[in-house]
């Protein structure tokens, strides 16, 4: 770089993360593990919801378009405060699956997820969101109504919101349509749950053309919670009953209440008026995903 | 993203996606090799042009209109104004944080080699140079890199060109295609959206704009984070821009894409783009725009009327080709 | 508006609109009227109900489920605790700023024979109370008086009504059907959308929430001002809403709409409405909204527990029927 | 009203306008305004953009759903100063008026509009609407994308937008459809537009169930520039050349531009640091609708 009176910068961006070598796992345990994030009786976001929030009510449609069945969200009352708390919603069956898209929003759930982010922020009630999604949904009126540009809007609004937000990814995490809802000042992942890139096939087609090699994907890429812990990309694994959360929902969901609660706690006292407010908070969200990255210098 | 594998306007095979495109050599160009390919094939209307004219017509075929990939070099050169662009960053590798390796595939080999073969240390260029005059920071995405799939060093290097834009009360061009988040990085590269992102609402909070310009392919996570947030967002005729590729959405949805699905006239139709603009004309387009774009005129001029160093550091770009 | 010529859904004949409803009595009901006319016959599916039973079902018909019209202090009565209604500038009346006079009518004439025939001097009603014991400020529209056309007067009292909630931290609930802006009232009634709205705005400073009901029709000005930014929007279910009636849309458009269009199922398709709520739950469910809703509750708390006088200001309300 | 420790507020408001009568005119007059407001060949957005405006940039979709040629609008220069510009754009023949939908937004031009209301406001830029249009679309589409909720938030984002706003109507201001756009700090009209709260074919047709009564419609709501200047609902008439602005329309752009650049200089002195800012024209804007209206008490 040549020498300018242009400052830059860079010099003074310090804190990158510089993640250790995450111990290669088996391909069996990988693959288990998402399998278990995706089982069909674990329980879904509304199943959280019921359990851990009263008087949960539920808010409907984006105001411009439709109203998303597979991203749910409201206003609902958690251990004595008024929250707004959302998440992509998988089907309990079949035919509730087709309703909710199999988790898969559209562009009008992130855009719903967005009026719901403004409403929280306007009140000053925290946001709480549940990740479970396989990505946004991959279809022509997706496209046509621009689900990359509804991400990319949850990502900028998110990023300045100025209220405390926390996102748990409570199955699958995948792709921009997982973290459309999860630029948050807590990242918490449920023990068995997976947070990817792309979904294990989609990353299997893309870099070998092949889905089948979903699993070896799935290893490569280290999706399992522990791993990414590991890596320094989330805050908390929150530990889930042996075999799994879909093993003992009401355990499970007490496990997350307790972590939540915590994690909320910690953001409501650093919020407050002698510890940074909301503009510290908003600065320490940035800096946390601005160190996220892994690169040397030639 | 998933969105990934999206099937390159010019190149059928998905596969080809990481292997560099046809009309840039393998090698970086060396003195004489453009006289030894003479014509030019368009990949779209199959006509030939001989290679001076193609050139001279920016790479935009003769025929059709199809305006050919170009090389961050290249692009570079038609926009910016002759010896204007100085370089950042460029130090920047990749680290290879998952320590990505299967049986057939190796990620801090595949980068090695890529680097090698492109002269460059990752997928997305920046700097800062001038357009007709006007004083800009430029990040330019080069799809020969990995199919510019974002990944730790491309976030960083944007992010850090925001942070240089801010400092500098510069207005900020992006000129993306990608084929969307770079798979061996697998979580961080996800995270490249968040941070990029981030630091684009910084830039706005600080009132300085950010034009996106979008040209053939630009997909996935590149689509859904950074560029359709910018202020105003621009494509090249043509260019193929979506979530996800075709070629997924077929196969998930089982639906029959209509012609010209994903094409720059496509978003613009459907209200997500500002403009097409077409390749010749796109230096005084944006020179018009940045003009239009000047917040407080005076704070700006004064940002570099007090600093003649900025005159002399624009130096001749490492620019080949 | 131009949509204010909807058509309603009890009265195929849009001159009806300015006359009152079917089951309201054109005059204010006296006693013994109800004993009169001892059955309902619903618009909808013309089954008879005794007329008591009717009542007690809210009006709602017991064999469709359909809502039928209420009366603003008939809504008032099935939703606030009772006696807790206190009625702010009631004393508010038309001023004619357009002395609007053709051959055939006269809006002077025609307020004044309207406030007589409804007992209102206007087309809303607005003042606080309580729901389950929670306060609010509230305003209701009455379709009888002129179709609850928005004109300055109705404007002016939902304004001043959002700035009473303002000064006493109160939550804001709307419930609105109206035909559109008052024609006669000309530009003065739509300036009473930028009006109400920009109340709307200061009352959101506030961080007060604003609560809208729609209830059967509600179009036009309405519609397309106060009711449409609420940070809930409600709706009662088969309630008709929209900017322009179905019968502007045929005549301009050739257009055929669709079975249901523009009843509050379609519009929460259409991500419109947050929630279609039958009659019978709308008090819990305000109540539990207006729980969720409640910002810092202690200063909100405050503003009552030092205000011992308010308790005793709910008086008897003016509620007859 | 009962004694209460509440405070009714409303006793504080008095500057509520109480417009003098305003003289009837002929019916023959003011149809004849009509048709000059809806001449064919009357100037019509472009024109003005073109005209008044340097370097001129359209800026295109709602980021939502669509790009609606019925509202056009861009950056520009206006006498040295940067500015957001936009209006309703009626077609110059048949087929441009197809195109532009006989200058009648639907949802997603309303949206535009509103994405451009925030470019201006992020920027410090001033908003320069011109309206003109019978109303927003009365259709199917219109409806299900939700024309209603989208010229509602425009009213909303307007009232508190935190730069200058003109707005001037320069041929036909009906409804809604045309104060989504509208509410300004200064509302100007040229000599021969109309302002409406409806159509007059529409005020007909819901106040005697005959379209063909719209000149005596139009008659009776004083639909005219001066008459509404009058009322006190705008706050200056803008001359015309003789026969209309189309008979001159550069004499026409020249008198729009010279009362444009007086009001818009006179709202940045008096948003000046010293004379009350930003705040300042917000208060003044919210108390210029604020005061519209008309009643007595009974
Ligand atoms: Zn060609
Ligand atoms: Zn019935």
């Amino acid at each position: 770089m040549s020498t300018t009176a242009i400052d830059p910068v860079v010099e003074r961006v310090g804190v990158i993360t510089s993640p250790l070598p995450v111990a290669p796992v088996p391909v069996e345990d990988t693959w288990q593990k998402v399998k278990l994030a995706r089982h069909p009786e674990r329980p879904h976001t509304h199943d959280y919801i019921s359990r851990l929030f009263s008087g949960y009510i539920e808010l409907h449609g984006d105001r411009r378009f439709g109203d998303d069945q597979a991203l749910i969200g409201g206003l609902a009352c958690f251990e004595g405060r008024n929250v707004v708390v959302m998440g992509q919603q998988k089907g309990k069956d079949t035919r509730d699956n087709i309703k909710r898209n199999f988790g898969m929003p559209c562009a009008e759930g992130y855009r719903k997820a967005l009026r719901l982010f403004r409403l929280g922020e306007k009140f000053g009630f925290p946001i709480i969101c549940f990740i479970d999604t396989p990505g946004a949904y991959p279809g022509l009126q997706s496209e046509e109504r621009g689900v990359a540009q509804a991400i990319a809007e949850n990502l900028l609004v998110l990023a300045a919101l100025r209220v405390p937000v926390i996102a748990t990814i409570i199955g699958e995490g995948g792709s921009g349509g997982a973290l459309a809802i999860g630029l948050a000042d807590r990242v918490l992942m449920l023990e068995n749950s997976i947070y990817s890139v792309a979904s294990p096939e989609a990353s299997a087609a893309i870099l070998w053309h092949d889905a089948s090699l979903a699993s070896e994907a799935a290893t490569s890429m280290k999706v399992a919670a522990p791993q990414i812990l590991q890596m320094g990309l989330i805050d908390e694994v929150i530990q889930e009953p042996d075999g799994g959360a879909h093993t003992n929902p009401s355990e499970s969901a007490g496990l997350l209440k307790a972590a939540l609660l915590r994690n909320l706690e910690e953001l409501e006292f650093e919020t407050g008026e002698t510890n940074g407010g909301i503009d510290g908070l908003l600065e320490k969200r940035y800096w946390k995903f601005r160190s996220m990255g892994a690169w040397q210098q030639a | 993203m998933s969105s990934g594998n999206l099937v390159p306007k010019n190149s059928p095979d998905p596969a080809q996606r990481f292997k560099s495109e046809k009309p840039f050599p393998a090698q970086p160009p060396k003195p004489g090799l453009d006289e030894e390919i003479l014509w030019h094939k368009c990949p779209v209307c199959k006509e030939l042009t001989f290679i001076k004219h193609f050139a001279r017509n920016l790479k935009v075929c003769p025929h059709c209109n199809t305006p050919n990939r170009l090389r961050w070099n290249e692009r570079l050169n038609y926009l910016l104004d002759p010896g204007s662009f100085v370089e950042l960053n460029s130090d920047l590798v990749g680290a290879d944080p998952l320590q990505f390796q299967t049986r057939t595939e190796s990620y801090a080999r595949k980068l090695q080699d890529t680097r090698r073969k492109t002269g460059l240390n990752d997928g997305l260029v920046s700097g800062y140079g001038r357009v007709r005059g006007q004083p800009l920071a430029v990040a330019v995405a080069d799809f020969t890199f990995m199919g510019a799939s974002m990944g730790s060093v491309f976030g960083e290097k944007l992010v850090r060109l925001a942070e240089f834009a801010i400092k500098n009360r510069l207005p900020l061009l992006t000129i993306s295609n990608s084929g969307g988040a770079r798979m061996h990085e697998g979580l961080f590269s996800l995270m490249q959206m968040a941070k990029t992102t981030a630091a684009l609402a910084k830039l706005g909070q600080a009132q300085l704009p950010h034009i996106a310009l979008l040209v053939d392919p630009c997909y996935g996570g590149v689509t859904a984070s950074y560029t359709m947030v910018a202020d105003v967002i621009l494509a090249e005729p043509g260019a193929l821009i979506g979530f996800a590729g075709p070629r997924v959405i077929e196969q998930t949805t089982r639906q029959s894409l209509p012609q010209g699905f994903q094409t720059a006239e496509f978003l613009l139709d459907h209200g997500m783009l500002d403009q097409v603009v077409e390749r010749k004309n796109l230096p005084s387009h944006l020179a018009d725009l940045l003009g239009l774009l000047k917040v407080k005129p005076l704070t700006f001029k004064q940002a570099f009327d007090f600093t003649p160093a900025f005159q002399k550091s624009f130096v001749a770009p490492e620019v080949g080709n």
